[in-house]
């Protein structure tokens, strides 16, 4: 029988990971991530996982690779500061393909910023951190619940693609208590594994792009690098190979849109106005548009559970005819360059920024669509 | 509880148990079916100084989950009042404690729907030996105003929270705080 | 040596006429084998480098991670699977550079894995710049009037770091590698061998070593073994360094992954 | 010397490099570096069998065993 | 008199910042970007600099800062997995307001991928990479002249304005040798220093936005954190003082777009073709719109010399008048995710990618041209 | 101790009531006075922690920088200006944990500043999580079981490393904590002080070490003076800490910032 | 005890946290946390200067001088 | 030369001294007023196998540096042929070492403007002593084929890179190169 508990959001994310069979952790601790170490911590031994403190973040996302090599679904939590340690071993597990969990729960920045303060600042940082081209998910959760369940479809996520997922959070979603039910068991998705040592390549895909790569320590043999690798897993510097490489990580997740993206809407279909948001914002600007129903104002929301694979097309799709969209967030402008480019002209599209480490209250919409007479 | 929303923040320095008291209430209204979100600020990452928590009680989907618009106020500390009084209005109680604060000069009768001066502090040293049980004292006050948990949810959810040689201690402290509004209803000790 | 070990099919290996790397690689199979151990169950973890290659061409599970990172992937893999052999191979710069914290945070924690340095005193696959052991006054393409910072000694600083078994050795003394690298990876807990081998592409060249197999044979005359030194004054031993086994502490009890977090 | 044993040298010219360690570390001289840059096997008949050559190889290139095709 | 030589990029970007007067560089090697250092090495205790080859980029990038903060002009150069681990420090410059210099010479990514091979992966990297809202400036060098000219320029806008600047370059220019004019001396800017320890508040700003602060070690006794801090310098967890803070860190560049921004445009204004591109790309760009209108095609170019900030409008006027925009770039497709916002739906919008490691030849450019029928 | 270097319009300072900080920050100031130093050239560089904001609180040069990065900063600094003191305040996380990499590369390259470790055996500022310094069995919020892996010391690691002077106090031994901050702070080379302070907030109640005097006044037993320590056995030494001058080697020449690579 | 020295005990009560600090180090009980938590200067004539309270006091909220007021 | 332009790629194995050779040429011809583009092949970031190096000499600006029309190129290994002989026309000269490669099946005297295999290494060992010097021979082929550079100019860039005690045994180097193109001409050795 599912039940129901009052959770922080970090706990959320620690207890989703559980459920979707998380059995390894490393972590450095962070405000405001650090709960989810320290969940950890007392968690992972009733389940025979296993939790381990590095000695810096680079450290944990790189044992949390080596981990999931080895066969568990792994996460790890962090911020900022945190993130960008991590930036080099996210470029990693993408190339070599490790299914891997990362929470960043965003704070004020940039560099040290307001570590208690709440921001929406790692936005693109979550997409283009890294160097070279590179594609993986972003989940935004905007609720406790939501902490929990996007957790585990991120594993599961992780696990079908072998693919990085990040769970870009916040500081008042980490903090926030909110009752949440649980189920008794929740869906998990493993990895697929190849069936037969003859033959064995283990970038080799079918239809699906996604390779069936063998665990470590289950007699495959199986060579892993960041340089560009053939079929074989051994390096290459071939053009064609390196070609065909980036183009299929690309396509493994870009021809799963239907699977991978989860975008929100709500009233947008008579919508003269309509917010798109993520994450905490969505939370004010849901209260708003209730608020501005009510006055007769006709707005719509538009919510983006799935952050990145960023489709335009579903977006502009998703959101309806308003012909004003504002776009609230807590930064100086970010999903707002992106949603520009979604609808270029055909839009007025408005942002609304708020940068002092408070959220983007259902006032504070008010007023703006006010003063700005939208 | 307007149309079904009660707003509560809690507001003292670090180390009073008001995040506790807090999630407390919040337990108590979840055991009663209801819907709650709560909050807390985070000072500097280092300890000490004021904290607020909050908590939103409803009987439905809570979408902005922080309080903007609050049903109680209750202060243990100036500083706490100064820092964390916004949103104050006519819906709000009003409590604070008369055994360490002053009368805030900002706030009147007129400004608030009722202003409370209760010696807190000074009535659970008194009552049971020392300040152990000041937040629990506290929950009994919010209780005996709001009446928005009742008083067998808030017993459960306080022993949930306490060992069990404490359990008598801190039903204790909830009647006195309970008590306290009784008597300040019937002694109208109002400011 | 099992050639079943060796991809042989990936052969010649990369690295330049007479390099140090493919010496150890042998040795390392050969210790393998020695030990009997399960083919299946052993993972080799390495680096950014040339010595980093070196997994690539052995028949194990093998993973090649960022420069400097091996130790935390192998730390992952360990406590994931407790019951693999995790080896990491290693270049001087990989490990003591830019992997420094790993390895004496691996060290610390006593993790049981065993970490070969390849050390050829210098960056080889970047074009010969100076490592932290690069010795002082080698010439090396960051250091064109000889190194003036002081190197690392490698059993100094993870012995200081709490490591349960450090040894060091030369290519030349292929016998001594064999027992070292043997004991290191019999050894349950951390453990580490400085293997002193070459570049002879730019740190040979650069500091007129001689050909690779004037280096190679030269190791008779700047290794000293422990045995010997011990015997010998500092004045008698500048300029030489000491192989064999330094730290040698066995496991308190059957617990070697650390387990209290586990 | 009847009962001196001799051995065979298996090399495995494309792996070989040419670096000369063999040459180098051989107590009898059995390799040289040709005037073509090139490993050569010299003197086979010379070898003792002591391995150095083979553990040394960095190539894998070398294979020293007892010649029992005498006996 | 100005005098030529050969260089390879690599070269003329240390000579380059010699000649701005950097007298601090720290790094570490990485292909294609060592042979920066290993100039570095050889000239600066030529010129009383200072050389130091740090343990990683981490130790790199803030040891820059540490010299910068005690008043020397500072370069540190690398690439992608370098730049990777640079982020966070990039960050803390940023928001101290250090002046720095970054050379980050593209190879194909992401991960370790091909170390010798070109590309252009780390475009958005170079904007993004960092948490936390933030802005910088980027400078793209298309030949070995430009790499030293924009060097200079890099460190003196650095200077000017207190903020980091990247040289975002590539393997290919890294290793390109040419002819290079070099003046006996080159114009230099020195950041401006307080006059006086009276009232002397350190991130106290005036009409330029751009703060006085002193030396260390020259008795003001400043207060340097990466928290947000107040013009004292000191940290504060202030709202007001938080978004005063990041919105002058922005305008303090955003309001000098016509000093900072340089776009060089060729032969777009009658164009019905023009190529947006950057960096080595343009050279490639350069030469096929050289064919095509001798072929009769009226091709043009606009090269973006600086790529960050980047101003929609400055491009949208740079760029004329050409119905059909071709973006080519060494990437999957990054700096056309940018032109498809400035352009909306005014234009037609198309990449031209290369993800093998080769450069865009004129001649793919022709073809490209031919098959799509542009 | 001169107030005039104490930023006191800054105080209250904002650490816990009885955290050991304090302390340390005013033997610093005092030792900084004694030793006449030219206030105008002395740098505080610090990284992230409770213990890194101390710096803020001296009226002399300081820079708050990014968590464990405060040695390679101060290594630029201290480059850039040699006529500078460049002076390290850290905590035990913020230099062994995430920093340990730099400082064991400023030990080894000998670079004239003075690192000084507020060691309070626990991550303070985030709440008190388990750090490279946290005791065996000890009780953090991420060894709610107590802590399992095995600590640094940091004397050794340091000296393994190639520091050239390293010592350790404790907060209660003042004129000790002076003396060896003095002796450190005037060392040509690199220098490091292990401050045994405290953090009666975490490590302190998570510990049951009592109130913040009970915890300051208890070094009393649990400190051994070196001399002492040096005439008892393995088994007297059992859970107590020496403290004491450990290394102290004289600087060779008149060069104390590595000058080759200058 | 006409020659015994007496000492002037300041304590700066805004940054005073109240620690006990000094309670603890005190070797003369001149401190005391009173029932209000609050720290108080409650034997300062049994002051011998010996500064341990100032020199671990850490919030630099005492300074204790001879007091030469008498003198 | 065509309008003033002339791209050359000299391909052959690491440590022949091919991109120094291409380096020399292109200080030579900077010195007479020239514009050039020079670059390499990097392998994998381990040494040996295989390299390039290109040279773009003109008269004007160059704007994509890289060859893709050679005028001449010079191979002395089949790999460096093999691996780097793309976009060899009939307006390519081509020349082997014939000393150590073979005839290539894929080229022949229509698919370029002339396939010269001289002994490059053999001549060189034989005339000089050892192989020091071998790009060197190859500068003074491709000054004899094509005069892009004067032999003037050539000179002074080559004894530029060397240590005076070996500046003779260069020059000689650069003249049997001349020579030896010259005496094919003369004899003929075209394939
Ligand atoms: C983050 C990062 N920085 C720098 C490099 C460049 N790099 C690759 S290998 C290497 C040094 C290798 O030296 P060592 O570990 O001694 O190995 P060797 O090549 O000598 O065997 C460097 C600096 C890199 N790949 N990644
Ligand atoms: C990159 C990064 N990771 C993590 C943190 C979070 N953090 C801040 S201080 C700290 C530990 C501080 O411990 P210590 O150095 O011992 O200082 P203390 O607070 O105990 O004085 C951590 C983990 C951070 N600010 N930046
Ligand atoms: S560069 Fe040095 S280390 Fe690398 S393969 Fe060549 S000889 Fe070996
Ligand atoms: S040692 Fe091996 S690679 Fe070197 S020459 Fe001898 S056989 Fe060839
Ligand atoms: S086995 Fe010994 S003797 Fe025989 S060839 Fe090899 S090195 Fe020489
Ligand atoms: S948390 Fe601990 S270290 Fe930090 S200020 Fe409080 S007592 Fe000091
Ligand atoms: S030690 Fe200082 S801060 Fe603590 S109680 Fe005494 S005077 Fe106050
Ligand atoms: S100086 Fe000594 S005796 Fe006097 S109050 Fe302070 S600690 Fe007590
Ligand atoms: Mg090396
Ligand atoms: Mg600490």
């Amino acid at each position: 029988m599912p039940r129901i508990a009052l959770m922080q959001g970090n706990e959320a994310v620690a207890e989703g990971a559980l459920a979707a069979g998380v059995r390894f952790y490393a972590g450095y601790p962070i405000t405001p991530s650090s709960e989810v170490a320290e969940v950890m911590a007392r968690r992972m031994p009733q389940v025979q996982g296993v939790f381990i403190q590095m000695e810096d973040e680079i450290a944990s996302i790189m044992a949390i690779v080596g981990a999931s090599l080895a066969g568990k679904k792994v996460l790890t939590a962090t911020s900022g500061p945190g993130f960008s340690l991590m930036q080099e071993g996210l470029g990693y597990a993408c190339m070599i393909e490790a299914p891997i969990v990362i929470l960043d729960s965003m704070r004020y920045g940039p560099s040290t910023g307001m570590p208690t303060k709440v921001s929406q600042m790692d936005l693109m940082q979550s997409r283009w951190g890294t160097h070279g081209d590179h594609w993986l998910i972003v989940y935004s959760p905007s609720s406790v619940q939501e902490s929990y369940d996007l957790t585990i479809r991120a594993v599961n996520m992780a696990e079908k693609y072998r693919t990085p997922v990040v769970i870009l959070s916040d500081e008042t979603i980490s903090h926030l208590r909110e009752p949440i039910t649980i189920a008794d068991v929740s869906p998990t998705v493993d990895r697929r594994l190849p069936a037969e040592r003859a033959g064995y390549l283990p970038y080799k895909t079918d239809a699906t792009l996604v390779p069936a790569i063998a665990n470590v320590g289950t007699g495959f043999r199986t060579s892993f690098t960041g340089l560009v690798h053939s079929d074989t897993g051994f390096q290459t510097a071939n053009g064609h190979v390196a070609e065909a490489l980036i183009t299929r990580l690309r396509d493994k997740l870009l021809s799963k849109l239907d699977d991978i993206i989860e975008l929100e809407a709500d009233r947008v279909e008579d919508a003269d106005i309509t917010f798109i948001s993520f994450g905490i914002t969505a939370r004010g600007v849901a209260e708003a548009v209730d608020v501005l129903r009510t006055r007769g104002k006709k707005a719509g929301s538009l919510r983006l559970v799935t952050l990145f694979p960023f489709s335009d097309d579903r977006i502009r799709k998703a959101a309806g005819n308003a012909p004003t969209i504002v776009v609230p967030e807590l930064n100086s402008g970010q999903l707002v360059l992106l949603i520009k480019r979604v609808f270029g002209d055909s839009r007025r599209i408005v942002p609304l920024n708020k940068v002092n480490g408070d959220l983007i209250s259902p006032a504070d919409i008010l007023n703006f669509v006010a003063e700005e007479k939208l | 509880m307007d149309n079904g929303r009660f707003e509560l923040r809690l507001t003292g320095s670090g180390g009073q148990g008001l995040i506790l008291a807090s999630i407390i209430v919040a337990e108590a209204a979840i055991a009663e079916g209801k819907v709650v979100t709560q909050s807390q600020v985070y000072g500097a990452e280092a300890r000490g100084g004021t904290t607020k928590a909050e908590l939103i009680i409803s009987d439905r989907h809570i979408a902005y989950p922080k309080v903007t618009d609050p049903d109680l106020v209750a202060a243990l500390t100036n500083e706490g009042l100064k820092q964390y009084g916004g949103g104050i209005s006519r819906k709000t109680v009003v409590v604070i404690d008369s055994s360490t604060m002053a009368l805030p000069e900002s706030l009147n009768e007129e400004a608030c729907k009722t202003l409370l001066a209760l010696p807190i502090r000074n009535a659970t040293v008194e009552k049971l030996g020392s300040e152990l049980g000041l937040n629990v004292v506290l929950l009994g006050i919010i209780q005996g105003l709001t009446e928005v948990v009742s008083v067998e949810a808030l017993r459960t959810a306080v022993s949930l929270h306490v060992k069990k040689q404490y359990v008598d201690l801190n039903m204790r402290a909830l009647d006195l705080g309970i008590e306290m509004v009784r008597e300040s209803a019937t002694t109208g000790i109002r400011i | 040596m099992k050639m079943s070990n060796l991809r042989s099919e990936r052969l010649p290996n990369i690295w330049c006429p007479g390099c140090g790397n493919g010496i150890v690689l042998r040795s390392l199979l050969e210790s393998v084998e020695q030990l009997g151990l399960d083919t299946d169950k052993i993972v080799v973890v390495s680096g950014i480098g040339c010595s980093s290659r070196a997994p690539a061409y052995t028949n194990f599970d093998n993973v090649h991670t960022l420069h400097g990172r091996a130790i935390p992937v192998a730390t992952g893999i360990k406590l994931a699977n407790p019951d693999l052999t995790v080896i990491v191979l290693t270049g001087d710069g990989d490990s003591s550079a830019i992997g420094g914290n790993h390895l004496i945070h691996a060290a610390r924690r006593d993790v049981d894995i065993t970490v070969i340095v390849f050390n050829n005193f210098n960056y080889g696959m970047t074009g010969g710049q100076a490592s932290p052991l690069t010795p002082v006054a080698s010439v090396t393409t960051t250091t064109p009037g000889g190194n003036t910072d002081r190197p690392f000694d490698l059993v100094n600083l993870t012995a200081g770091a709490g490591a349960t078994y450090v040894a060091r050795t030369g290519i030349y003394f292929t016998k001594h590698m064999l027992d070292h690298l043997k004991k290191a990876i019999a050894h349950r807990g951390f453990s580490l061998v400085d293997v002193i081998a070459q570049c002879p592409t730019y740190f040979g060249r650069f500091n007129r070593k001689g050909d690779a197999g004037q280096m190679i044979v030269s190791q008779k005359d700047w290794l000293v073994l422990k045995s010997v030194a011990d015997k010998k004054s500092p004045q008698e031993l500048a300029g030489k360094i000491v192989i064999g086994e330094f730290v040698n502490i066995p496991p308190p009890g059957p617990a070697v992954v650390p387990e209290g977090q586990v | 010397m009847p009962d001196r044993k001799t051995y065979k040298i298996a090399h495995v010219r494309k792996w070989c490099k040419d670096c000369g360690i063999c040459v180098a570390v051989c107590p009898r001289k059995v390799f040289e570096i040709d005037r073509n840059d090139r490993q050569a096997i010299v003197n086979p008949q010379d070898c003792i069998g002591c391995q150095m050559c083979v553990e040394h190889c960095p190539d894998f290139a070398l294979n020293v065993t007892e010649d029992k095709s005498d006996a």
